[in-house]
């Protein structure tokens, strides 16, 4: 146990120290850029790996929490003139009671069905986001006002990238404490076997319920963030393929690792990037490699890896 | 008002039957292997697009559709050995990730080898409508619906009555004891990639005269014939029509009576809801499964 | 008064009747066996008991109290503790943690301390974490304790689920076959460690086919053939019972 | 978890990915153009063809001595139609390509995800995009070269009229380019008398659209117009002609494309579309001054990719045109003075239309340019 | 003990890194009943496997009538009439009793499987009453019944039988042991694993005792059954 804490405190205090050093490296705003999204997506996907990792629960529909924090943002903001953060909060309220309603019932499902059930409620929510044109501006999007806090708003990538960054660490943090918490060894624990679980004494729903609506949180954040960062959202942001990203991010990084999250999201959000001059064939690349590292490391990246380092 | 419902029947056994044909190949995979394969809609693209690219090429249809049906069966093969078979250890999801992976390159392939347009074929007996009671249904569609029921009758037979099926069942029940009684279980996996492959490209080709089909058109087309597979129960070739058909008419029921432009939340919403009351699916097997 | 009373308890599976209009009591503090022949509904019973599975008739009584088709982690919280004819261990986590796990329920659960990982979720940890390496030495496991569970043994699987049980500090644990698949030596060991536990105070169920350990421990003896009760009584009068030699025994005990 | 080993492996990738990408930055070049498509998914009917103009227009322009004596180059950013791509990919050309000029956005949430940055940054930008949203207001840097979907709706309520329809019926995709296209004509049949009877909607790669068409049949209405693109476009016709449809039927411009006439086959016979002149400039009268250019540049994209070019080809065709123009009369790439030339655009004769733009009037082109057609025998004819 | 039709020599084997088996050396010959008995974890099943090829060898040989099969493929083994009853029973729950029987002779061909399922009701009357009911209906030890006579299908000229008895009721246990008598009586090789050492030694011409995963004791049934070490580690007494 004690041994484990330290190990926890390094890998926070290296990750402190990347997030300060990355700046002073990237040449120029545009891999800032690439940074916050995938700080940004490093931060839903921190969440959803409470959820898949930890916890077992496999969510095929993530991206609608992320789709509806930043909609919540966007409407609320430029339709009613709240104040951004304001905004944000709401947007989590309404993620935390959506996700909480909806808990019970799609967590009783298991395996491939529980897959469907978390799929066909994100592409239910995107429908909603595309169609009601009115409120959203529908496929083609809308525009969101730029975010302020305490008067101040962000004047470009750089604080951008601090406020993400410290937002990054935070949920790292939280989700590490919660790992190594009662609760985190209950859900690792009805991961593994929910009827000894409960039987152990773990309330099984009440948990599958407490971390869905944690991992929706942690999307619903950076869905509000993304918003106000990009200044514009579309519902493609809270689709099928987006859900899939994500729990592409998770599973590549290595699930039940929060590291392996944050990896996985940044390997996924910039391998468009490097591929982006390879034209046709960044798709075939993309492809590839997702299958690679999964028929070669099926563990995912940062627990094979460590796996390998603590071989030698 | 007969003819309006029966129109809306009609289209939702059109869809439906495509569906169905996407969903038995989830199922045959699925069950040799507990594997979702989210490639399988490449399958149904790679039928289509090489039968036409075939047929634009001089080939007659009743070679060119064989050949395209071919090529899937060799990709089904491929994907099996090369990708499935040598992460057998994995989790189920990240059996999932490979499969999408699968998925992303044979569409880069599709559209680096074949091109990004949509292009479509000539309907096997014409494009006369045939009308019943004013309300009308495409030829093709009787094909599809043809081609869905005779594959259902032959996955039946395959799995009720012969050896290899029973082998199939055996390996994918329990692969160590059906190892021991002889059976190759890798060829088994490999026979069953194949089997679902061909039933996508069959699907693919069938369909191709009334959807049209393009480098990107298995995508839909995976994600319905999931959902049909998973609302009839993940896992019978009963169910994977009985749910294709369902969602192909609560489409054009929601479509036409409720909202077209959210005939598709409609649809899932009813998934949602069976699923919800049978966790397993209409027609599923009512054991424990493992994830 | 009994701690256990099960009146006419009964589940079907398909129209199949696994238990059917079964009664007992159990009395407090002493060690009670259910033998029967495979498929007889022991572990149907068990699962009735700790609430895996709902029953479709009768009743169960805690200390009074109905029970009945309650969920397994309130019925751990009202001290029914149970180990798995299959091991259901935690295999990712070490043993210790396994055992920490059956130590939930008496472990600060707050959301908000835990994410902010606060102090009193430490404290609750070590405190835990002590606790189960009283128990795994108790079981016999006190060596293994920062071991992954997955590669355990399969006897040191069993040991290490009840140990997990007694974490929880059960008034009433049930075991499920806790000596198949164990060699002569294990199971002396594991009847000790039975004795042990009824001695502190536990009262004890086994479902168990090694008769003997189930004679060796056992002050009451329920017997179960083709889901119905088909005797019950202390060891010495079931081994004489000519209903149960015929249907379970046979002639060589 | 072992925290720090797992940080450090994660740390490696992260770096060893930092310099793949800082490997694939591209050398400086005389006039740097920066596009970005959407020649995937969705939408790729835009983009592929307008990628294809792109990449042969500026080699042919290279061949010939480039833009005063500069050569081109390209740099193209490929998207699905995902707007947080796309608007990656405009801080990228500005920030790491440095370009001189930005032409993309096929779709309009494309565009307008790309706008907010090149406003900050300040670049010449022509998009490629439908919606009025683009020019309305009027953006410092931002102009456009389609005509405004509105003006395709409204050409097609004044054929519409013409054959005196009362009722029309909607039928649309739902992405973002048949959405906006609905929007206008709900909110433009008042003004043309139009009362919208039936408005239904199709989902992305539907099978059948034939429940849609009852219930359009059903309204009674006297014409129908259909806002969408694609395989859906055909299937859509197809479905028509299998109820033995005979209302009048038309198409907005995403159909206008010879691969949507021979998909359809003769259930396209009769259905009518507003089209740019660059679909049937052989058929245009000699006086036309977009025939010429027309023809040239139908003849010059058949003979490279082996198929007739569509609509949209014509709007990456003339992006280049206004870009050429205006860094010649600027005198150079000097990017406020290449944003004036651009505003004072004058007679410009492209494949859309004739540009005209103004500070007003960032996209140049009206409902006059458009023609109207009509399938007959498996081919276009000009109308009017 | 001339003429072994399986001898194993120097046999290894190792799941990951962790070694199951070290340097195993035994032998069978053609109509004995050998037993292999030992503690949890000894190797005893991992060695069975290994023999029918559904574990790879890390070290050592295999051999079936002189033949070196250490390499080969386990439907090859089933092929040659090396034929394992699994621990834990593992019938096809959801197919049918006779399904489950046929696939026992699938490596065997149609022909041969009718007169084998004639033989195999003979022996065990209750699987024919249940022929259409799926296997995961049986009782526990109706499912035993069928995994032996499953595994007789194939027609084994060496069967191997992993722990026959676990989680049977006493009642049952006896008849378990009454049938593999049988067995041998009529002539059938047979190399037994077996939890209940006690009965199997009775029953056994020979028998080895493993240790972690290295054989450790060797002799005829009766005289193991005598040794002091024996009796004390797994006879409970």
């Amino acid at each position: 146990m004690i041994r484990r804490r330290e190990a926890r405190r390094g890998g926070l205090g290296a990750l402190a120290a990347v997030l300060l050093v990355l700046p002073f490296v990237l040449p120029n705003t545009y891999y800032l850029n690439v940074a916050i999204l995938a700080g940004l997506n490093a931060i839903a996907c921190i969440g959803l790996n409470l959820l898949i990792g930890y916890a077992g629960q496999i969510s095929l529909g993530h991206a609608a929490f992320f789709g509806i924090g930043a909609y919540v943002s966007a409407i609320l903001t430029a339709g009613q003139g709240w104040p951004p953060v304001l905004a944000l909060l709401a947007a989590l309220v309404l993620n935390g009671a959506l996700a909480f309603a909806v808990a019970r019932p799609i967590l009783r499902l298991r395996g491939h069905y529980l897959a469907m059930a978390t799929l066909g409620l994100g592409i239910i929510v995107a429908i909603v986001l595309a169609q009601e044109v009115r409120l959203t501006g529908g496929p083609d999007g809308m525009p969101v006002p730029p975010l302020v806090l305490l008067g101040w708003s962000p004047p470009g990538e750089a604080a951008w990238y601090g406020i993400v960054a410290v937002l990054l660490w935070i949920a790292a943090w939280l989700s590490l404490n919660l790992a190594r918490s009662p609760i985190g060894r209950a859900l690792a624990a009805l991961n593994a076997s929910e009827i000894a679980a409960a039987t152990a004494g773990v309330d099984v729903a009440r948990h599958k319920s407490l971390v869905f609506v944690l991992s929706a949180l942690y999307a619903s954040l950076a869905g509000s963030l993304f918003a106000h960062y990009a200044g514009f959202i579309t519902p493609a942001k809270a689709g099928f393929l987006q859900s899939v990203e994500l729990v592409t991010m998770v599973v590549l990084g290595g699930m039940a690792s929060t590291f392996g999250a944050v990896v996985g999201a940044a390997i996924l959000t910039a391998l468009p990037q490097i591929f982006a001059t390879f034209h046709e064939y960044e798709t075939i690349a993309l492809g590839a490699i997702l299958m690679g590292i999964m028929i070669f490391l099926p563990r995912g990246l940062v627990p094979s890896l460590a796996r390998l380092a603590g071989r030698r | 008002m007969l003819e309006t419902f029966l129109q809306f029947l009609f289209s939702g056994i059109t869809a439906g039957a495509i569906y169905a044909l996407v969903a038995l190949g989830f199922t045959l995979i699925y069950n040799a292997s507990h594997v979702i394969n989210f490639a399988q809609g490449e399958f149904v693209m790679i039928g289509g697009m090489a039968t036409v690219f075939l047929a634009d090429a001089g080939w007659p249809i009743w070679a060119a559709a064989p050949l395209a049906v071919l090529l899937a069966v060799a990709v089904g093969v491929a994907l099996e050995r090369l990708a499935i078979a040598p992460a057998r250890e994995a989790s189920t999801v990240s059996l999932i990730v490979i499969t999408i992976g699968a998925s992303i390159l044979l569409r880069g392939l599709a559209q680096l080898v074949w091109d990004r347009n949509f292009h479509t074929l000539a309907p096997f007996s014409g494009e006369e409508p045939i009308r019943v009671l004013g309300a009308s249904i495409l030829p093709q569609s009787l094909w599809v619906l043809g081609g869905s029921l005779l594959a259902v009758l032959a996955l039946g037979w395959f799995f009720g009555r012969t050896l290899l099926g029973k082998a199939v069942i055996a390996t994918a029940h329990n692969r160590l004891a059906a190892e021991l009684m002889g059976i190759e279980t890798r060829h088994v996996m490999t026979l069953c990639f194949a089997l679902s492959a061909l039933l996508g490209a069959l699907g693919g080709v069938l369909i191709t005269p009334i959807t049209l089909t393009s480098y990107d058109a298995g995508v839909m087309l995976g994600l319905k014939g999931f959902s049909a597979a998973i609302l009839g129960g993940m896992g019978s070739a009963t169910g994977a029509v009985v749910g294709g058909l369902l969602l192909g008419v609560v489409e054009a029921m929601g479509a036409g009576f409720l909202s077209s432009a959210y005939k598709d939340a409609i649809a899932f919403v009813l998934i949602l809801v069976v699923l919800v009351a049978v966790p397993r699916g209409l027609m599923g097997a009512r054991g424990a499964e493992r994830v | 008064m009994s701690l256990l009373e099960v009146q006419s308890l009964s589940k079907t599976f398909g129209g199949v009747a696994a238990v059917a209009e079964v009664s007992f009591e159990l009395e407090a503090g002493h060690v009670h066996s259910v033998i029967g022949p495979n498929g007889a509904g022991k572990t149907t019973l068990f699962n009735l008991i700790a609430g895996a599975v709902r029953p479709s008739g009768g009743k169960v009584r805690l200390d009074g109290a109905d029970i009945t088709g309650l969920a397994p982690h309130v019925l751990a919280e009202r001290g029914i503790g149970r180990s798995f004819q299959t091991p259901q261990i935690f295999a990712a986590m070490s043993v210790a943690e396994n055992v920490m796990v059956g130590r939930h329920l008496r472990l600060d659960r707050r959301l908000l301390p835990s994410l902010l990982g606060m102090p009193a979720v430490d404290r609750a940890n070590r405190a835990a974490r002590e606790r189960a390496q009283l128990l795994l030495d108790q079981v016999g496991l006190g060596q293994e304790a920062d071991r992954p569970a997955g590669g355990l043994a399969y006897g040191a699987m069993k040991r290490l689920e009840i140990a997990r049980a007694l974490a929880g500090d059960p008034r009433l644990l049930l075991l499920d076959e806790p000596a198949a698949g164990l060699n002569p030596t294990e199971t002396a060991e594991i009847t000790a460690l039975i004795q042990a536990i009824a001695a502190a105070g536990v009262t004890v169920v086994l479902v168990e086919h090694d008769m003997r350990l189930v004679m060796a421990v056992s002050d009451h003896i329920i017997v179960l053939d083709s889901g119905r009760k088909l005797a019950d009584g202390t060891a010495a009068a079931i081994r004489a019972d000519p209903a149960v030699i015929a249907a379970y025994l046979g002639q060589a005990q | 978890m072992l925290g720090l080993k797992n940080f450090l492996a994660a740390s490696a990738l992260l770096a060893a990915g930092a310099l793949a990408f800082a490997g694939a930055a591209v050398a400086q070049a005389p006039i740097k153009l920066g596009a970005v498509l959407a020649t995937q998914g969705g939408p790729s009917f835009l983009g592929d063809p307008e990628a294809k103009v792109l990449k042969l227009y500026v080699d042919k322009m290279n061949a010939e001595g480039g833009i005063a004596g500069r050569k081109i180059e390209l740099v193209l950013y490929e998207t699905n139609g995902a707007a947080a791509d796309a608007a990656t990919f405009a801080k990228r050309l500005i920030a790491q390509d440095n370009v001189d000029f930005i032409i993309g956005g096929s779709t309009t949430g494309e565009t307008m995800a790309m706008v907010p940055e090149i406003e900050r940054a300040g670049v010449p930008f022509v998009s490629l995009g439908g919606a009025s949203v683009i020019v309305e207001p009027v953006k410092k840097w931002v102009f456009k070269v389609p005509q405004t979907d509105r003006a395709a709706v409204e050409k097609v309520y004044i054929d519409m009229k013409q054959r005196a329809a009362k009722k029309v019926g909607l039928l649309a995709g739902s992405g973002g380019f048949d959405k906006s296209c609905t929007d206008n004509a709900r909110a433009l049949a008042k003004t043309h008398g139009l009362t919208v009877a039936a408005d239904e909607t199709h989902g992305a790669q539907d099978t059948d659209m034939t429940p849609q068409w009852t219930k359009i049949k059903n309204a009674g209405v006297d014409a129908v117009l259909y806002c969408g693109f694609g395989a859906s476009s055909v299937v859509v016709t197809k479905n028509y002609a299998q109820l033995g449809l005979k209302i009048p039927f038309y198409h907005n411009h995403g159909s206008a494309s010879t691969r949507w006439i021979q998909g359809s086959g003769a259930a396209a016979e009769g259905v009518r579309l507003p089209a740019e002149p660059v679909l049937v400039a052989r058929q245009l009268p000699d006086r036309d001054p977009q025939k010429a250019a027309g023809v040239a540049f139908g003849d010059a994209y058949k003979a490279k990719y082996n198929e007739e070019p569509s609509t949209f080809a014509g709007y990456a065709y003339d992006a280049l045109l206004l870009m050429a123009d205006a860094i010649k009369r600027a005198g150079g790439t000097d990017k406020a003075k290449v944003r004036d030339a651009l505003e004072t655009t004058k007679g410009l004769v492209g494949a859309t239309g004739i540009f005209t733009m103004t500070a007003a009037d960032h996209s140049g082109v009206d409902v006059k340019s458009f023609r109207m057609v009509e399938v007959k025998n498996g081919a276009w004819r000009v109308l009017y | 003990m001339t003429a072994a039709l399986l001898e194993v020599a120097g046999l290894g084997a190792q799941y990951g890194r962790v070694v199951a088996l070290h340097d195993a050396t035994l032998a069978v010959a053609a109509g004995e009943l050998v037993a292999l008995v030992g503690g949890n974890g000894a190797g005893k099943t991992t060695l069975l496997r290994t023999i029918s090829g559904v574990r790879p060898a890390s070290a050592g040989s295999i051999r079936f009538e002189g033949r070196d099969i250490t390499r080969l493929a386990p439907a090859r083994r089933v092929g040659l009439g090396i034929v394992q009853v699994p621990e834990g029973r593992q019938v096809f729950a959801p197919l049918s009793v006779e399904d489950n029987l046929r696939l026992g002779a699938y490596a065997r061909g149609r022909e041969r499987s009718a007169e084998g399922l004639a033989r195999a009701y003979r022996m065990f009357p209750a699987l024919r009453q249940k022929r259409d009911l799926p296997a995961g209906s049986l009782s526990g030890g109706q499912q035993q019944m069928l995994a032996i006579a499953r595994g007789l299908m194939a027609e084994p000229r060496l069967l191997l039988l992993d722990e026959p008895s676990m989680g049977l009721a006493p009642l049952l246990i006896a008849e378990i042991f009454a049938a593999i008598a049988d067995l041998k009586r009529a002539g059938a090789t047979i190399l037994l694993v077996e939890q209940n050492a006690t009965q199997a030694l009775k029953i056994a011409d020979r028998a080895y005792v493993l240790e972690t995963g290295r054989v450790v004791l060797e002799g005829s049934g009766a005289t193991l059954a005598q040794n002091e070490r024996v009796k004390a580690a797994y006879l409970g007494m």
